[in-house]
């Protein structure tokens, strides 16, 4: 098991280097040899999955890391119910999205050098998510980062290319301080980083003021990572990238390392109340906010991006209360759908030559229809209609919010899953349905429906949107992914469990999601009222979440260019250049030269005025002796 | 202790110096068999020093490979050399370095090609005397011996300011060996009035340390000497001058190795010598420390020369060493050394790529290139997995290092530990920004439609810098292993308090000493 | 006797001593330097007779090798300088200030 | 009896030494240097130097009183005699001249050491000149050299600073 269990991740990495060093040459096969080492990856980890399934725990350790005195970290793989889940995820969404992208970039000249990155991010993920302890997590932590980064600024020359993909590395270097401070604060309590000896030990070592310090700490890695208000801000600039890469590195995998990471750290979190409300509180906050700037986008993307940016609220939330397994099941659910729903947007702009902005969309169907039905269901299962398995996950988040005693975010997300019911709709409506808008724009663009080799990985992730849901139903009294999950991250115990018929909240859940998208049906198929009126009767809302409430402008007048200016002519060319240089280090050498100046006048050249100040050295060195031995 | 009962160390510092004497001797005009001939001694070099790793003991602290000879007996001079596990790797780091900083001026010099290796050959054995001396006296030799290579490498084969930059490096280096010099003689005739015995021996002089009192003065004239060198903020602004204008073999000596006798000094005498002061300054130092990796990491930002900014990036990537070294824990001292080692590496690294295109382009300005990403994709590939390796990414060994000092400055106070955590996002802005610029976006400058990627000789000199940044990154363990003992007993001097001998008792020992001598 | 002896060699170096910063004629401090040289020579040869040590009386043989060069360089500077001057009045030799 | 032969032969050198730096003529000093020197001589032998004392009378009374004055012999007498005897501050030069003096004679009298091998150890079979070859070419061989080497290259440089000029 040790050995298939280490080629789980080597496989993708054998990929890259070969895809990566002889690029040149594999060129034609670099999507079947990036896929392969995927495929290789995804069904050699059935094997610990199929272990974990039975209740065992896979952990070998092959080697040591970083051998310090004080602590040492091991370089070992381990998969329990967590990881299996992420495990699963990764390497099948990873695959689908593989195939897909042979067709999406083909005859892009950095082919080969996409696959590279594309294995690449998928070893350091699967190191994020099979490590046994924080440092090897770390280690996929910043990975994934560079690999986003590398693929963010993958068209490089684009210069929007390039400053996403560095504001995403940046932005997510914030969080990662972050995730370090809390991983040395473990090291610090524990001695050692790995999850064996951490979470057994956790309530006897740490004190709640410690673990809520560990937890904001690695929340605020885990904010940059997912996302999270205000860190959010490099994820909709990400949508630069291959669409691929938003499907499987800003959807589906990497984003939701955080939380992961807050399920995976639960032994901590849960004897930290004060940093669950914080946790729990961003994701709703985030969950709404995102949801508002959706509305009113018109680049398909990243209203994608908001929407996925609202996701990850709902699944901190799941994980802020202390209902881990809720998390975890959106966290998949959610990978399938949203996955499904970047490749459906990738396959119009695949054939709409890279148009992005709906205005110039409708109608689509007629000529996709195989996408269009695949973005309905998508769009279904994150509306939250059941039977789809967005419905499962986000009600199971939204009920154990509920019940572990948090109204107002309940509140909070179910008018949420309106608006996102809403926004999604407006986005299928308004591209697949309706009446084309720019007349022969289809056909000047030979618009068409995507090659196989790219709907059959939709599908795919079509039907597991329709069925992922169902392991999250009661069978025989037992939610089987709630019994999965919470053998490893069991649910924080509250003190006084609020109980609510749950009839009832499906209700008041589906309704939401009906409404919305009901709304978006009378606003953009019906239209009785029309969109624009909507904004002009609220214009200054309208204007502002259409400005994504200038936050971006907000950072760089108020932040990023201060900064800069004060490196560049405060402390470069002031306190550098001037005062250190000038002042300090060439100061010296100019009293050095006036004292020389001064001396210059007892050098009388007479040789005799030499010896009598030679004389007078003798006199006092020597009297000094004197007086010293009397 | 000497398991090889041969002297390795004296054969490694002195092959240059007879294959200078030799290269002396080629007529000037052939210089193809000149540059040959010097890398070969340099490779011979390093393979004789290879032995020394895999002959290292790591179960002693005791100095290996020692050699004494004596030098001046009636003052207790000699020639003493060994290595303990702090040395190690900078005698390794030096003879691994400089064939491939050699290799790297091969078409890049074009003046005085004989000279220039006569040099280098000359720098490298003054460099690795530093680093093997036990005897203070033959240290204070060779740590002076290598300025005047560097003073000539800048001077002759530097950029337009050189004269300029050559003055400032020189003075304000040697105004920092002067207060050595002070500190060093003191510190052994002060040695001398407690122990009876006159002795350079630093392993003597790190086993009775000077009462607490006496200690400041020593410390803090070594203090600038070494920080200087390092150099810590405020003492800086000779390195972006001299970084500038030197040629690219002398950036990557100077990065790599000569910076790196800076921290190596306080790890040799600050630390063990004066145990007292260090924990009383350690707070000082610290500070500039952070101010020095917050403030290098600020500069090297807004810096449009890349050489420049690689330059203000080593401020503060040597904070970092300095930050471990003082924060007084095991792995933030291993930490430190091993930030050394890295610094060496991938900044070493750095300035060999800047000199790949320098010597096409002849500009080091940002602004002028732009898209070289898909004119010479190797190229590109290297710069980026060392700029990856400088903003310490982990796999690299830029991580290992940065996270072992984080460590270890953590767990001497958290707060410095949180505070340097946040350092990490500069170095990103600041290489990825410089990155983007030159290697992203489009192609804006037609001269660089031109640029030919590497050639050969350039593999060459890359391939085992990135074999490097793996191996550490990866399995660290080859390298902490042999260094472990050291750093613990390094610790253990340096946390040991000295008792005080009260006033009155000192007094009159100085003045029976006085008498003694009249 | 030892200190009458000591006192003498003193006075021979402090006379010589001022005939150099006193006198202007060259040569005549070329004298003086004589005169103080062998005062502290004088002092060896007195040492080693009262330690009983030859050894300070080797050294003053080191001494006069050492005076006589300097004699020997110092007159060829008188030489020289007074071939450029036409005077060996220390007063003119002042070339140490530009 | 060893006093007073004493006491003569120090007012001999003492005055010989004030009569080089009163006297205005360079002949007349050069005449009181040859004074000094020998009765520097005198009191060498006394302190049972007899070789030193030969050397001194050879060395100095001789061979430099005659290079100096040979030396003023190629310059011209009016010139040499027409330059001020003392400095435009005479008065500054013999304070520190007196300094020195008071310095030097406090520590003659503070001074002290162990006499009890006074007038020992200075010669072999009755020879002083035995004894110092014996030590010099034993202990003092290699500063015997760099010795000979000093002398050498002061022969050289007087050579090249006189020859320089002469070319001119």
């Amino acid at each position: 098991m040790s050995g298939i269990l280490l080629f789980v991740v080597l496989a993708p990495l054998i990929g890259f280097l070969i895809n990566g060093i002889f690029g040149k040459w594999t060129k034609p096969y670099a999507g079947v040899i990036a896929s392969l080492a995927l495929a290789t990856s995804f069904v050699l980890g059935l094997f610990p999955i199929m272990s974990v399934l039975h209740g065992n725990i896979v952990e070998h350790i092959y080697y040591t890391w970083l051998p310090f005195k004080e602590v040492v970290i091991p370089f070992g793989l381990r998969v329990d119910a967590l990881s299996a889940v992420m495990l699963f995820v990764v390497t099948f969404v990873s695959t689908m999205i593989h195939i897909y992208s042979i067709g999406y970039m083909h005859g892009d000249p950095g082919y080969s050098r996409f696959f590279a990155y594309l294995n690449l991010f998928v070893t350091s993920m699967l190191l994020l998510v099979l490590g046994n302890n924080y440092l090897l997590m770390f280690v996929g932590w910043e990975g994934v980062g560079l690999c986003s980064y590398l693929l963010i600024g993958f068209w490089y020359e684009k210069d929007t290319a390039s400053d996403a993909g560095e504001k995403a590395f940046v932005v997510n270097r914030i969080g990662d301080a972050g995730f370090t401070i809390g991983v040395m604060f473990i090291i610090y309590y524990f001695g050692s980083a790995t999850y064996a000896d951490v979470f057994p030990r956790a309530e006897e070592v740490l004190n709640s003021t410690a673990a809520t310090i560990i937890g904001l700490a690695l929340f605020l890695g885990a904010m940059g990572k997912s996302a999270q208000f205000p860190l959010y801000i490099w994820l909709t600039d990400a949508m630069e990238g291959p669409t691929p890469v938003s499907s499987l590195i800003h959807a589906a995998t990497m984003v939701t390392a955080g939380v992961y990471m807050v399920a995976r750290s639960n032994a901590i979190f849960s004897m930290a109340p004060i940093a669950q409300e914080v946790v729990a509180s961003v994701g709703a906050f985030t969950a709404f906010y995102a949801a508002t700037m959706a509305l009113t986008h018109k680049d398909i993307k990243r209203i994608l991006a908001y929407s996925t940016l609202s996701q990850l609220g709902y699944m901190f939330i799941g994980v802020g209360v202390g209902a881990y397994w809720t998390g975890m099941f959106h966290l998949m659910t959610h990978a399938f759908f949203k996955g499904l729903l970047f490749l459906g947007a990738g396959a119009v702009m695949h054939s709409m030559r890279g148009l992005l902005s709906i205005d110039l969309m409708g109608g689509l169907r007629k000529y996709m229809p195989q996408t269009a039905i695949l973005m309905v269901i998508a769009s279904l299962a994150i509306g939250g209609i059941p039977p789809f398995a967005g419905f499962f996950s986000k009600d199971a988040i939204l009920a154990h919010a509920l019940e572990f005693g948090h109204p107002i975010i309940w509140v909070v997300g179910e008018i949420t899953a309106f608006m996102t019911a809403f926004y999604m709709f407006r986005f299928v409506f308004t591209v697949f349905y309706g009446e084309e808008k720019v007349p022969g724009l289809y056909h000047d663009l030979h618009t068409h429906e995507a090659p196989a080799v790219m709907t059959i990985p939709m599908w795919t992730l079509g039907i597991l949107s329709m069925v992922g849901g169902f392991v999250g139903l009661h069978i025989g009294g037992v939610v089987p992914f709630e019994h999965l999950i919470t053998q490893i991250a069991p649910n924080t115990e509250v003190a006084n469990e609020a109980h609510y018929s749950e009839t009832v909240l499906i209700g008041v859940s589906v309704t939401m999601g009906i409404l919305g998208i009901l709304a978006a049906w009378i606003i953009y198929i019906k239209k009785i009222i029309t969109a624009e009126s909507i904004a002009r009767a609220f214009k200054p809302i309208y204007t502002l979440l259409a400005n994504t409430y200038y936050v971006d402008e907000f950072v760089a007048c108020c932040i990023v260019k201060p900064f800069w200016w004060v490196s560049r002519n405060f402390l470069w060319k002031i306190v550098d250049v001037i005062l250190i240089d000038k002042g300090m280090v060439d100061g010296a050498g100019w009293l050095a030269s006036r004292v020389g100046y001064l001396l210059r006048f007892i050098q009388t050249g007479f040789v005799n005025h030499y010896a009598y100040w030679v004389s007078l050295g003798v006199i006092v060195l020597s009297g000094w002796y004197i007086v010293k031995i009397i | 202790m000497n398991q090889l009962h041969f002297p390795i160390l004296s054969l490694i510092t002195f092959i240059p110096l007879m294959g200078a004497f030799f290269v002396a001797l080629i007529n000037e005009k052939n210089e193809n068999l000149i540059k040959w001939f010097t890398f070969i001694i340099l490779v011979i070099d390093f393979i004789v020093s290879l032995p020394l790793f895999f002959y290292f003991d790591p179960t002693t602290y005791h100095m290996q490979f020692v050699e004494r000879v004596p030098w001046i007996k009636s003052l207790g001079f000699e020639y003493h050399v060994g290595v303990d596990g702090i040395s190690l790797f900078l005698v390794l780091l030096t003879t691994f370095l400089t064939p491939l900083a050699q290799l790297s001026t091969w078409s890049a010099i074009d003046k005085k090609v004989k000279l220039f290796n006569i040099v280098i050959l000359l720098m490298q054995t003054g460099m690795l005397g530093v680093f093997i001396s036990i005897d203070m006296f033959l240290f204070y030799v060779f740590w002076e011996v290598q300025l005047i290579p560097m003073y000539l490498m800048i001077g002759i084969w530097g950029g337009p300011n050189r004269v300029f930059a050559t003055m400032k490096f020189f003075l304000y280096t040697f105004a920092g060996s002067v207060f050595m010099m002070i500190a060093i003689m003191a510190l052994y005739f002060l040695n001398h009035h407690f122990t009876g015995t006159y002795t350079s021996d630093m392993v003597k002089l790190m086993a009775t340390p000077l009462p607490a009192h006496l200690q400041m003065w020593l410390f803090l004239a070594f203090f600038i000497a070494f920080a200087i060198k390092v150099p810590m903020w405020p003492f800086h602004t000779w390195l972006p001058w001299a970084h500038v204008e030197a040629p690219t073999a002398g950036s990557v000596i100077l990065a790599g190795i000569l910076l790196k006798m800076g921290t190596y000094g306080f790890l040799r005498f600050n630390l063990p010598m004066f145990p007292d002061m260090t924990h009383a300054f350690a707070l000082l130092v610290i500070i500039l420390s952070i101010i020095g990796i917050f403030y290098g990491a600020f500069v090297a930002m807004v810096q449009p020369d890349i050489k420049k900014l690689v330059a203000y990036s080593s401020v503060s990537h040597l904070g970092y060493s300095m930050l471990g070294m003082f924060a007084l824990t095991q792995v933030g001292l291993e930490g430190s050394i091993l930030q050394m080692l890295n610094h060496g590496i991938s900044t070493g690294a750095l300035f060999l790529i800047v000199g790949i295109i320098y010597e096409r382009r002849h500009t080091r300005l940002i602004s002028e290139y732009g898209g070289l990403a898909s004119l010479i994709p190797v190229f590109s590939v290297f710069f980026m997995i060392f700029t990856l390796s400088s903003i310490a990414v982990p796999g690299t060994n830029g991580f290992v290092g940065e996270f072992m000092i984080l460590l270890g400055a953590f767990l001497a106070k958290p707060i410095y530990g949180i505070i340097v955590a946040f350092g990490g996002l500069f170095s990103a802005i600041y290489m990825l920004t410089m990155y983007k610029r030159v290697v992203f976006l489009k192609v804006t400058n037609p001269k660089n439609l031109e640029l030919k990627d590497m050639n050969k000789r350039e593999w060459a000199y890359m391939l085992p810098l990135l074999l490097f940044v793996f191996w550490i990154g990866l399995y660290p363990n080859t390298f902490l292993s042999k260094m472990r003992v050291s750093v613990e007993h390094l610790l253990q001097q340096t946390n040991r308090s000295v008792k005080v001998i009260d006033k009155t008792q000192e007094a009159q020992l100085i003045k029976t000493v006085v008498v003694k001598k009249g | 006797m030892l200190v009458q002896y000591m006192i003498v060699s003193a006075l021979l170096i402090a006379i010589g001593a001022t005939g150099v910063m006193i006198k202007r004629n060259f040569m005549i401090v070329l004298m003086s330097l004589e005169i103080m040289i062998n005062g502290a020579g004088m002092l060896l040869i007195v040492m080693a007779y009262y330690l009983g040590n030859v050894s300070g009386q080797v050294m003053f043989l080191f001494v006069a090798a050492v005076a006589a060069s300097e004699t020997a360089v110092g007159l060829a500077i008188a030489v020289m300088m007074y071939k450029r001057k036409g005077s060996v009045d220390i007063n003119d030799f002042s070339m140490l200030k530009k | 009896m060893e006093a007073i032969v004493f006491y003569i032969l120090a007012i001999i050198t003492v005055g010989g030494g004030l009569g080089v730096v009163i006297s205005q003529n360079p002949f007349r000093a050069a005449l009181w240097m040859v004074l000094t020197f020998v009765g520097i001589a005198g009191l060498f032998v006394m302190l049972h130097a007899q070789f030193n004392a030969m050397l001194q009378l050879i060395v100095y009374a001789g061979a430099i009183a005659i290079m100096i004055a040979l030396t003023m012999m190629v310059m011209d007498r009016r010139n040499l005699n027409a330059i001020g005897r003392f400095n435009p501050q005479p008065l500054w030069a013999a304070m520190f001249g007196a300094g020195i003096l008071a310095d030097l004679a406090v520590l003659a009298l503070k001074f002290k050491i162990d006499l009890s091998n006074a007038g020992k150890n200075l010669a072999i079979d009755g020879s002083n000149t035995k004894m110092i070859g014996d030590v010099l070419f034993k202990h003092y061989l290699f500063p015997f050299e760099i010795t000979a080497i000093i002398l050498l290259v002061a022969l050289l440089g007087a050579v090249v600073l006189t020859k320089k000029d002469i070319n001119q």
